[in-house]
């Protein structure tokens, strides 16, 4: 049996067939997951795909948070199921206080959609596991709000634990402190990541397949349990 | 006075005087509208009439000329649906059909940028989503005035944040557009919006209104007092009301309900659910009801009573003429209202049964009780009226054909050459646009191969075939102005080789037609040679017209714009693995020109740049040309043969060179004969550079050969600067710094 | 030094979509009693000088040049 | 029906782009005497009921669990 993944569709998600092909690229089987369902039907790991969930009305992520399916996820991920948010659902992940910080309007104060360098600090998550440390990769960033803001608290436990996943490597495109472009929580398995993978993972749509990493990485986390 | 203006009334009360001229309509016509009830209409009737006969829902002035596009379309297989319905629609094989069209929104994005580009994104969206397709992408072709000028800066950033809310929100990536600048649309900037939907073909939907007792369903946002300056005049008229006068004109878009509707809607389709459908654009209810009974040859019965309103304070005028955004009206068998409802429910989609289908032939409807509506639907949807406007070739015309650019003083040597191409590069209109485009989400939904900064953008349609279509919109203002004839046909064959220089074969055409007031004759003739152009044009080419907008009125006070037909042109990629893109790849590969090339500066970029001057005669054009460009560019693709190909427009060879280099940051050296000025700067069309695959250069010369396209070696790319042999070089990173500082320069 | 506050708010009959999508959020959350939400932005502006009227003034102009769209909105000031 | 309405703004560690871009364009506007803007939200919200205490606790609970992320922000409430 192959390894099951989930992608959630809220209201307004709009990555959510991406993730779901760098899934199946990966190798995995992507199951669909909506925003209304009770049950996570026993899958071994999820995926928040980015988009404008609820419209990001009010806040980035603020209302998807509560829809009924983040009843189920967040004690999930609790107690230790893989999840990735990818840009929106890096928000919603934050917003249901499962990572650290926030994400803040672009320092530009303008959406920008760009290839950036980024650099995997932190290989022992299940979804960075087949990076080598600090291996730059080039992935699309897209997004009003990804600048990550933190408290200097907060910051300084982050960075202390190894909780930084990736940094901004070229210039810092949205203000993010510490060119923050991900995070994952202290157990490892919640993951958040600003820029998008999903959108790496073929040169002919993307720019590269550098992406592709996070999806065989939770695969193997998968098969190796 | 309380209560509503009723049929009944309207009978007993033959003399009451009603504001129609405040609504827009003449005399002659309102007497018209009597003539075909019998009667004063009532006020809410008077709505429908003013709103369905508006120019920009009647196309008054220029059905006369647009018939053109049918007569004399070149015969197409290819068109499932044309002219007529909310977009055409284009068979593209393996069973997929793909439906575009351009809209424009230049007015309410001028009044309001940021949302009257954002709706302008969600109405084209809507007509695409009527048609049955997913709508799969948008584009957006931009004119301002002058990039410094304070409307300008006023303006531009609105728009762009806009259309970057809307469609981002909505997930169509943006795969490109156009952005120009010009003094002629000060105070009148030109937003036009393509989208683009895809489809099998048996889920194609019309929008009719069939079947007696088939039920009627409003579905979407509320409707609220959105964009009804038109019938507050009415409801204050009648009602002596002063609040009313000062509703908005101003819709709000909310790009959330439009994703909710976009995938409710294909739910719908998916499970047979809608016997017709038509979206709610421009004058809301009353469009929507008249289009769908008389689109089915049938009656309707419709209860205003029961619309959900955002402010219950409105009437039944109010409630026809809201241009509330975000709503759908559907017809459907009675039998699967329950399972419709349900699909709406699943989205969180309000829906509501407001009327249905009967054989009277009549529209009729009612509010608290009392009909308010009793007409029959053709005769405000099909049969308004139609003028043939007064044409008249403006005075002026000559004087600027024979303002001849052969007297402006040209640059002469290397450095003079190669300042006036960094100034070109650097040029507002022609410098690097990621200000604006990377504000728009170009990769969601995966399947974006090229997309802006590339001559088209292109879609996968099918993963598993590569199928796919390449998309370009054109307009050239200038070369309108200097001759709308040949104007038109320039942008069409702009956007043809453009669509061909990626490989893909041109199949049909979309326009927005932008003009001054078409109450003026000089604007007429304008308005009427570049339409008899882009026929003509399209017949030639073999590509048919599917369908369009016109936008008149685009002036202040009396000077109109520039007469800007947009084009947007699609092309099919039976593999898109096999697209060409812009930038040079390989040190060593042989650069060839393909074309001819004469000295041609009317209308053109540098003239503009360099003098200011907009005189002389356009290019030539030479649609023959056009077409064996475009095959040797789609037959060297398909073999595999070409490694870059650039089509050449504004600023010539100068500047495709230049971005060819620009995109990946590889140089080239050249070697080019004659007047140095004239090869790098004339705007000649019929033209592309190309840089071919090494190894595959015999092929290539002999697929030139075949097609009797006249091929010029260049040079080879390689090296880290443009270097134009015995005149000038510069380094890639200069024209990078010229390219790309214009734009954050002017606009932070 | 002077802080001024300008409360923007949409016109009353402009289509506030955020404060729907807030207030069924609400609905959703068990705040069955809100009827409805409207939002607004709110800035605090800092000003060298006394609160004066003067300052009340110049708060005033940069809010209907800059703060707010008055084609689409509306706004109050007071000092904080 | 009561009216009760909830300021949001960014805590004051936390930076704020949108202020300092709406400072120095009043800058660039000839307003020098502006020190800085903060930026924040505005939201009305009207309640069945009245406007007691129990409605002003309710709309607190509503703001501290949706309206304002107190990761960043912080809100008062008062009534309109
Ligand atoms: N410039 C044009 N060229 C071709 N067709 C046009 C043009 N302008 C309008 N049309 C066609 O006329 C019909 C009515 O247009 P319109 O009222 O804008 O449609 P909608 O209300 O669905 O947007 C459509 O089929 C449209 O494609
Ligand atoms: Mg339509």
């Amino acid at each position: 049996m192959t390894a099951r993944v989930g992608v959630i569709t809220f209201p307004g998600s709009l990555d959510d067939a991406d993730a779901a092909r760098a899934v199946a690229r990966a190798g995995a089987e992507p199951v669909p997951l909506w925003h209304g369902d009770r049950d996570l039907r026993g899958l071994a790991a999820v995926i928040l795909p980015g988009g404008f969930s609820y419209g990001d009305y009010l806040r980035c992520g603020a209302i998807a948070r509560f829809a009924p399916v983040m009843g189920e996820l967040v004690p999930a991920a609790r107690a230790g199921l893989p999840v990735l948010g990818i840009c929106n659902g890096f928000q919603i992940l934050c917003e249901a206080h499962l990572l650290p910080g926030a994400l803040t309007r672009n320092a530009g104060l303008r959406f920008i959609d760009r290839v950036v360098r980024v650099r995997i600090e932190d290989t022992r998550t299940p979804w960075t596991a087949d990076y080598a440390q600090d291996q730059e990769i080039s992935v699309v960033l897209k997004s009003g709000e990804g600048a990550y803001v933190a408290d200097p608290a907060t910051l300084a436990r982050l960075a202390a634990a190894g909780q930084v996943v990736a940094r901004y490597a070229g210039a810092n495109p949205n203000g993010s402190v510490g060119d923050i472009a991900g995070v994952r929580n202290e157990a490892g398995n919640v993951v958040g990541l600003m820029p998008h993978p999903e959108h790496a993972i073929d040169a002919l749509t993307g720019p590269g397949t550098d992406g592709l990493g996070f999806f065989t990485s939770v695969l193997r986390a998968m098969v190796d349990q | 006075m309380s209560g509503a203006d009723t049929v009944g009334r309207a009978a007993a009360t033959p003399g009451q005087p009603q504001p129609y001229a405040e609504l827009g309509l003449t005399s002659e016509e309102y007497a018209r509208i009597g003539g075909v009830l019998g009667r004063r209409p009532t006020d809410a009737e008077l709505a429908i009439y003013s709103v369905m006969w508006s120019e920009h829902c009647s196309y008054k002035s220029s059905r006369v000329h647009l018939r053109q596009f049918a007569e004399s379309a070149p015969p197409s297989a290819a068109l499932l649906a044309g002219i007529g319905q909310n977009a055409g629609v284009v068979d593209i094989g393996q069973g997929y059909a793909v439906t575009f069209k351009v809209e424009s929104h230049n007015h309410p994005s001028y009044v309001e940028p940021f949302q009257g580009a954002a709706t302008g994104i969600g109405g084209i969206v809507r007509d695409i989503l009527a048609m049955g397709a997913r709508p799969v992408a948008v584009m957006d072709s931009l004119r301002f005035g002058p990039a410094d000028a304070p409307d300008t800066r006023r303006v531009l950033p609105g728009v762009v944040a806009g259309i970057s809310f809307y469609g981002n929100c909505l997930g169509l990536p943006n795969i490109g557009g156009e952005l120009a600048f010009d003094p002629c649309y000060r105070g009148n900037p030109l937003v036009n919006a393509l989208c683009v939907g895809v489809m099998r073909h048996e889920d194609l939907k019309l929008a009719a209104a069939r079947g007696t007792g088939n039920q009627v369903i409003l579905f979407g946002s509320r409707t609220g007092p959105d964009g009804i300056g038109g019938a507050s005049v009415l409801a204050s008229a009648t009602f002596g009301g002063s609040d009313a006068a000062k509703r908005p004109s101003v819709q709000v878009g909310d790009p959330f309900m439009e994703k909710l509707l976009i995938e409710c809607c294909l739910d719908l389709y998916a499970g047979g659910l809608v016997t017709g459908i038509q979206d709610l654009g421009a004058a809301g209810v009353a469009c929507a009801t008249t289009e769908l009974a008389a689109g089915g040859g049938s009656g309707m019965r419709v209860d205003l009573d029961v619309v959900p309103l955002r402010d219950p304070a409105l009437g039944p005028a109010e409630i026809l003429m809201s241009e509330s955004q975000e709503r759908m009206m559907a017809v459907v068998e009675p039998g699967d209202v329950d399972r419709f409802m349900d699909v709406c429910a699943r989205w969180g989609v309000l829906a509501t049964v407001i009327g249905e289908v009967t054989g009277t032939g009549r529209l009729e409807m009612t509010w608290r009780g009392e009909q308010v509506v009793d007409i029959p639907p053709a005769s405000a949807a099909d049969e308004g009226p139609v003028y043939q406007r007064p044409i008249q070739r403006p005075a002026g015309q000559d004087a600027l054909l024979a303002d001849d650019p052969a007297a402006l003083p040209r640059p002469e040597g290397g450095p003079e050459l190669r300042a006036a191409l960094l100034s070109l590069l650097a040029s507002p209109g022609l410098a690097d646009t990621a200000w604006v485009t990377e504000q728009y989400d170009r990769h969601v939904r995966g399947n974006t191969v090229l997309a802006m900064g590339q001559d088209a953008g292109v879609i996968r349609i099918d993963e598993q075939t590569g199928l796919g279509i390449a998309l370009a919109t054109d307009g050239n203002g200038r070369f309108g102005l200097l001759d709308p004839y040949a104007g038109a046909q320039l942008a069409l064959a702009e956007a043809y080789r453009n669509v061909a220089a990626t490989g893909a074969v041109p199949l049909a055409v979309t326009n927005g037609l932008n003009f001054g007031s078409p109450e003026d004759p000089g604007v007429m003739w304008q308005f009427s040679e570049a339409v008899r152009g882009l026929a003509d044009g399209c017949a030639a080419l073999g590509v048919p017209v599917t369908g369009g907008n016109v936008s008149f009125y685009n002036q202040t006070d009396e000077t109109p714009i520039h007469p800007t037909p947009v084009v947007g042109v699609l092309g099919v990629h039976a593999d898109v693995t096999r697209r060409v893109p812009v930038g040079l790849r390989t040190e060593g590969a042989p650069i060839v020109l393909l074309g001819r090339t004469a000295a041609e500066f009317g209308g053109s970029a540098w003239a503009q740049v360099a003098h200011g001057h907009c005189g002389g005669r356009p290019p030539q054009v030479d649609l023959g040309a056009e077409q064996a460009l475009a095959a040797v560019l789609t037959a060297a693709a398909a073999d595999g043969l070409l490694e870059a190909a650039h089509d050449l427009s504004e600023g010539g060879l100068a500047i495709a060179l230049a971005e060819c280099c620009l995109d990946q940051g590889l140089g080239c050296q050249v070697a080019l004969q004659g007047d140095l000025f004239t090869q790098l700067f004339s705007e000649s069309a019929a033209r592309a550079v190309v840089a071919v695959r090494p190894g595959s250069e015999r092929a290539f010369a002999a697929l030139a050969a075949r097609h009797g396209v006249p091929v010029q070696e260049l040079g080879v790319a390689g090296g880290d600067s443009l270097v134009v042999q015995g005149s000038f070089d510069i380094p890639v990173d200069e024209l990078a710094a010229a390219h790309t500082g214009t734009l954050p320069g002017i606009f932070g | 030094m002077a802080r001024i506050v300008v409360d923007v708010m949409l016109r009353k009959e402009i289509h506030d979509p955020q404060g729907e999508a807030i207030a069924s959020a609400a609905h959703r959350l068990g705040f069955g009693q809100v009827l409805g939400v409207r939002q607004g932005k709110r800035f605090e502006v800092e000003l060298s000088g006394p609160a004066d009227e003067a300052a009340l003034a110049r708060v005033a102009e940069l809010a209907g040049e800059l703060l707010a769209n008055q084609v689409i909105e509306e706004f109050t000031l007071h000092e904080s």
